[in-house]
């Protein structure tokens, strides 16, 4: 049981890292800073999601799995926040210019 | 090279830049930065104090460690207060500049800084 | 995991730099802020977790925010200081100080002494008698609560200095800009959703204090945070300095902890000191008494100095 | 399974830092200010990685913090970089 949990938490932990890869790679190629943004916020809240999925079945208590599911969710939200509020400002900035 | 040796040598490498930083940039801001940057060196510095000590079942010496949150929460109040310093010192003079001849230059950009400020 | 530690070791100095070097000053408040975020997991590797805690608290939230605040009300003053740079001399003789104090500094941490001085063993004995299981709030509230309790005052005097930079005809008055707030706008939105859970976190950090990583310094920032946002997003505005409510709530914290202090020179002989049984509820109520004041103090001085009058 | 834990932290951060040189080199503030929430979820995964790596169970109350205020950088910034539309607000209150 314990070997098909750590197969669990390999994969899950290395399809993570690739969308970590994935995200860096949009981060260097492409051309602004919306298409950036958009790399950062969606590639990298995956590969989290996926990090804190491979973890799971390694937590000590169904709290601690808890707090990371919970650390999963609020970065979602601040993600979509910051993108939304970054992406508006810097919006503003190119029509005033 | 055991890990404490090693932030402790990164310490001592950011404790220099701040220095220069803090003797280099001419701006208050930039300053107040180096300030910081020399502080966390400092504090990195007493972590791994506090991580050589470890013993008696604890990852480090709780009494450096202690007294570093103690450390950091006063370095956030004293850049706070700074950072409040320059923001009035700009509101007044409309610069922000240390140098010397100040007065001179404050009295040059002044018009720009009441046409903000009509009081 | 050295070469994790090297690799951490190379960042952190690497944006160091960029701190210092960058050509802009928002630049480098932006790699200041990542500077402050990966300082928590060095402070993580050095096994001081109350450490990283206290770092991603107060490093990746409020002094992040007041530094891109400032870096941006004074972005028209940069052009005119980069021509403030000073000569060739100064620089050699600046990096020369720089080689110096990290060559003193690099002698000293590859010969410190082995084995290493350590106050662990004294705590772990004397811990049982506070009845707290976290060695941290055991150090901060009983064998150095004087540390503690002077903290506290300086940040109130920290805040008194901050504020007494108001100009006179707004003395009292609210700090910050006046926000108004999008009712349909995202910023309002998250500042409804957030500061409910910030809220129930700051005080399980605060309250899991007592026996794991954690506690009031934490906890109090967490809400801070919570309550500037609220503030940023325009759905409340910041109190003015003068109601007496927010007085007594800067010093109630304080003064408690002083109240405590001296009871404890009458019953247990010494100032600060705990009579036999009573320390672990005399330090929770220290903690919870000091909590809402350092939540205010922390915000307020994030907020500034009163920039508009009350009404 | 520490060791492999240990690499992907170590591969997570150095992904950061390769994200970091870029967005930190501009052109504008908002792709700097990207930094901070780069650092908010690949910081957290690398730390998360670090913790199970070392079995330190306290590590999810630092990641929780860590998101809590991932966006607080990010808001700071919208405020203070739209604050000068706002200037008028202060003198209004005087006459009031």
């Amino acid at each position: 049981m314990s070997a098909v949990l750590d197969l669990f938490t390999i994969v899950a932990v290395a399809c993570g890292a690739f969308f970590f890869l994935a995200g860096t790679t949009g981060l260097l190629r492409f051309p602004d800073t919306f298409t950036r943004l958009h790399a950062l916020t969606k590639a990298d809240n995956l590969g989290l999601g996926l990090v804190i999925l491979g973890l799971l079945p390694r937590v000590d208590s169904v709290f601690t799995g808890c707090k990371l599911v919970c650390v999963w969710l609020l970065v979602l939200l601040s993600g979509a926040v910051a993108s939304q509020l970054i992406a508006r400002s810097q919006r503003r900035r190119e029509m005033n210019r | 090279m055991s890990t404490p040796t090693l932030y402790g040598l990164c310490a001592a490498v950011l404790i220099g830049f701040g220095v220069y930083g803090l003797i280099v940039n001419p701006q208050p801001l930039r300053k107040i930065l180096a300030f910081n940057v020399v502080g966390s060196g400092v504090f990195l510095l007493f972590g791994v104090i506090a991580r050589r000590g470890a013993g008696a079942g604890f990852g480090g010496d709780p009494v450096p460690q202690a007294l570093l949150i103690t450390g950091i929460v006063v370095a956030f109040s004293a850049t706070a207060l700074a950072v409040a310093l320059l923001l009035r010192l700009h509101d007044e003079a409309g610069s922000v500049t240390l140098a010397s001849d100040a007065p001179a230059k404050a009295d040059a950009d002044g018009h720009g800084a009441h046409t903000i400020l009509p009081k | 995991m050295i070469a994790l530690d090297a690799g951490l070791a190379a960042l952190i100095v690497a944006l160091g730099v960029w701190v210092i070097r960058a050509r802009s000053a928002f630049a480098a408040v932006a790699g200041f802020l990542a500077y402050g975020l990966l300082l928590t997991l060095v402070w993580v590797r050095l096994h001081g977790v109350d450490v990283a805690l206290t770092e991603a608290a107060i490093g990746g939230g409020l002094t992040g925010a007041l530094l891109i605040g400032a870096a941006a009300r004074l972005r028209e003053t940069e052009a005119a200081a980069r021509s403030e740079r000073p000569g060739r001399i100064v620089h050699v003789a600046a990096a020369l100080a720089a080689i110096a104090v990290t060559a003193a500094l690099a002698v000293g941490v590859l010969t410190l002494p082995v084995p290493a001085p350590s106050l662990a063993q004294e705590v772990a004995a004397n811990l049982a008698v506070t009845e707290v299981g976290n060695p941290i709030t055991g150090v901060l509230l009983a064998f150095r609560a004087m540390d503690t309790l002077l903290e506290a005052i300086v940040l109130l005097f920290a805040l008194i200095g901050v504020w007494s930079l108001a100009p006179d005809r707004v003395w009292g008055g609210r700090p910050g800009p006046q926000q108004y707030a999008d009712p349909n706008g995202i910023l309002a939105y998250v500042a409804r959703v957030l500061p409910p859970i910030g809220i129930v976190v700051g005080m399980y950090i605060f309250w899991v204090g007592a026996d794991h990583p954690g506690g009031k310094f934490q906890g109090a920032t967490i809400i801070a945070a919570m309550w500037l946002l609220t503030i940023m997003a325009g759905l409340t505005d910041a109190p003015p300095i003068s109601r007496t409510w927010l007085r007594v709530g800067l010093v109630a914290g304080p003064l408690v902890f002083i109240a405590i202090g001296f009871a404890g020179a009458v019953t247990a002989g010494a100032f600060l000191a705990y009579p036999v049984g009573y320390a672990k509820p005399l330090i929770i109520a220290i903690e919870l008494a000091l909590m809402p004041s350092l939540a205010l103090v922390l915000a307020l001085m994030l907020a500034g100095a009163p920039q508009r009058t009350a009404s | 399974m520490a060791e492999f834990l240990g690499a992907a932290s170590g591969f997570v951060l150095l992904m950061v830092a390769l994200g970091l040189i870029r967005i930190l080199r501009g052109p504008g503030d908002a792709d700097r200010v990207m930094a901070a929430q780069l650092l908010g979820t690949g910081g957290i995964a690398a730390l998360l990685l670090l913790g199970a790596a070392t079995a330190e169970p306290a590590i999810a109350d630092v990641a929780l913090t860590l998101a809590l205020l991932a966006a607080f950088a990010a808001i700071a910034f919208v405020k203070a970089t739209a604050a000068p539309d706002q200037d008028a607000a202060p003198a209004a209150d005087d006459r009031a």
